[in-house]
């Protein structure tokens, strides 16, 4: 899987996309980031506070609960601040 | 008319709203967000997630065209760096009566600010930059619409 | 900044909101009323009450700047005679975040409509012409400003 | 005192502006629209409807009731629609 990562979470990952191999036992979004965070001390720095993050698969936004069914990216941000 | 703009270059609120005013509708309502000259900031820059921020802007548009009677729309949004007192986004809408541009106008803005894929950050004038934080009572008024 | 311009000629919208621009605010906010394509009509033509019309449309300005925040507030009307498709009447409202000068545009346009003393009248393309009514949904709306 | 017609109220009466001697007895706006629509016939058609006219005194807003007060200019006209 594709992962993507914008602002701050892309400046504290130091990567603005990577691949990831999904492990068969992640079902939901929210399983996925917390295996994400184990790939590096960055990594975990900027993943550590969930109820901050914000998440889309395939380009539409999602939850930690969100379900992967086999999608193809996952971008992971922070709250939006556009406009 | 439905259009969504991404630009790279300094936008021109006038000329994003041009086709706006040749649809026969009697009302066009626009709003523009701009740099504010605040303390020690010289530019914001803009990042997107390209593809879904095109396609989180059409779905802004189709939900206000569901919800009032619009003759058209235009959300134009800048990416990059903007100096201060330079447009950042601009949304226009026409309609036959003022009510539906008016109130289309207001909801797109407010929707733009909590749904679609821009993040901020200031540029001071000594070099350091800031990431801007989302704002509880932005939320607040994109939830005012339901 | 506080503008109110009655001109009888052709009004350009943004050049009428330029100087709104340059106030360092983060919001401008705009309504611009041009004439309907309705069936038959060819023109509107507008009359008013010369130095009625100007003080009304301070006052209505001064009401909105001391309800709302605003940086600068303009209202530029056409009176004579306007062709379909062109503007009648441009509002425009500055102010350092979004709410207020959406607010106070809103507000402008709803109490010029039951307010400020303008009269139009329809003109056909057969050479009649006839005056058009006020309507109670523009006193509703502007009741609701209270 | 100068009287002045907009709109509809102006086509009616053929004028758009006229003096009006006040009589002693007339003190509010209404006491002289009725005194005003003595004056002709078309006058009277075109005041007849009272609930239907605005007036302004001095250039402010005004109704049926505001007393005259020594103004030196009353408006008569039919509802605005302007914008």
């Amino acid at each position: 899987m594709k992962l993507v990562y914008f602002a701050s979470v892309r400046e504290a990952i130091g990567l603005s996309s990577e691949e990831f191999d999904v492990p068969q036992d992640a079902c939901t979004v929210g399983d996925l980031v917390v295996r994400i965070s184990a790939r590096s001390e960055d990594h975990a720095r900027a993943l550590h506070d969930l109820p901050r993050l914000r998440f889309a698969l395939d380009q539409n936004m999602a939850t930690a609960d969100t379900p992967l069914l086999g999608a193809q990216e996952l971008a992971i941000f922070p709250p939006v601040t556009g406009g | 008319m439905k259009t969504v703009r991404i630009s790279e270059t300094a936008i021109q609120p006038d000329q994003e709203l041009t086709a706006l005013a040749g649809l026969g509708g009697g009302a066009l309502s626009s709003f523009t967000g701009l740099v504010r000259d605040d303390d020690g900031v010289t530019a914001i820059e803009l990042e997107h997630y390209p593809g879904m921020t095109e396609a989180s802007l059409s779905s802004l548009i189709e939900a206000a065209t569901a919800r009032w009677s619009l003759l058209g729309a235009v959300i134009t949004h800048r990416v990059g760096i903007v100096p201060v007192g330079a447009p950042v986004v601009v949304v226009g809408t026409a309609s036959l009566h003022r009510a539906e541009a008016l109130e289309a106008t207001a909801f797109l803005i407010d929707r733009l600010k909590t749904e679609a894929p821009f993040w901020k950050r200031e540029h001071y004038a000594d070099g350091t930059t800031k990431w801007v934080e989302a704002k509880s009572s932005d939320e607040a008024r994109a939830e005012r619409w339901g």
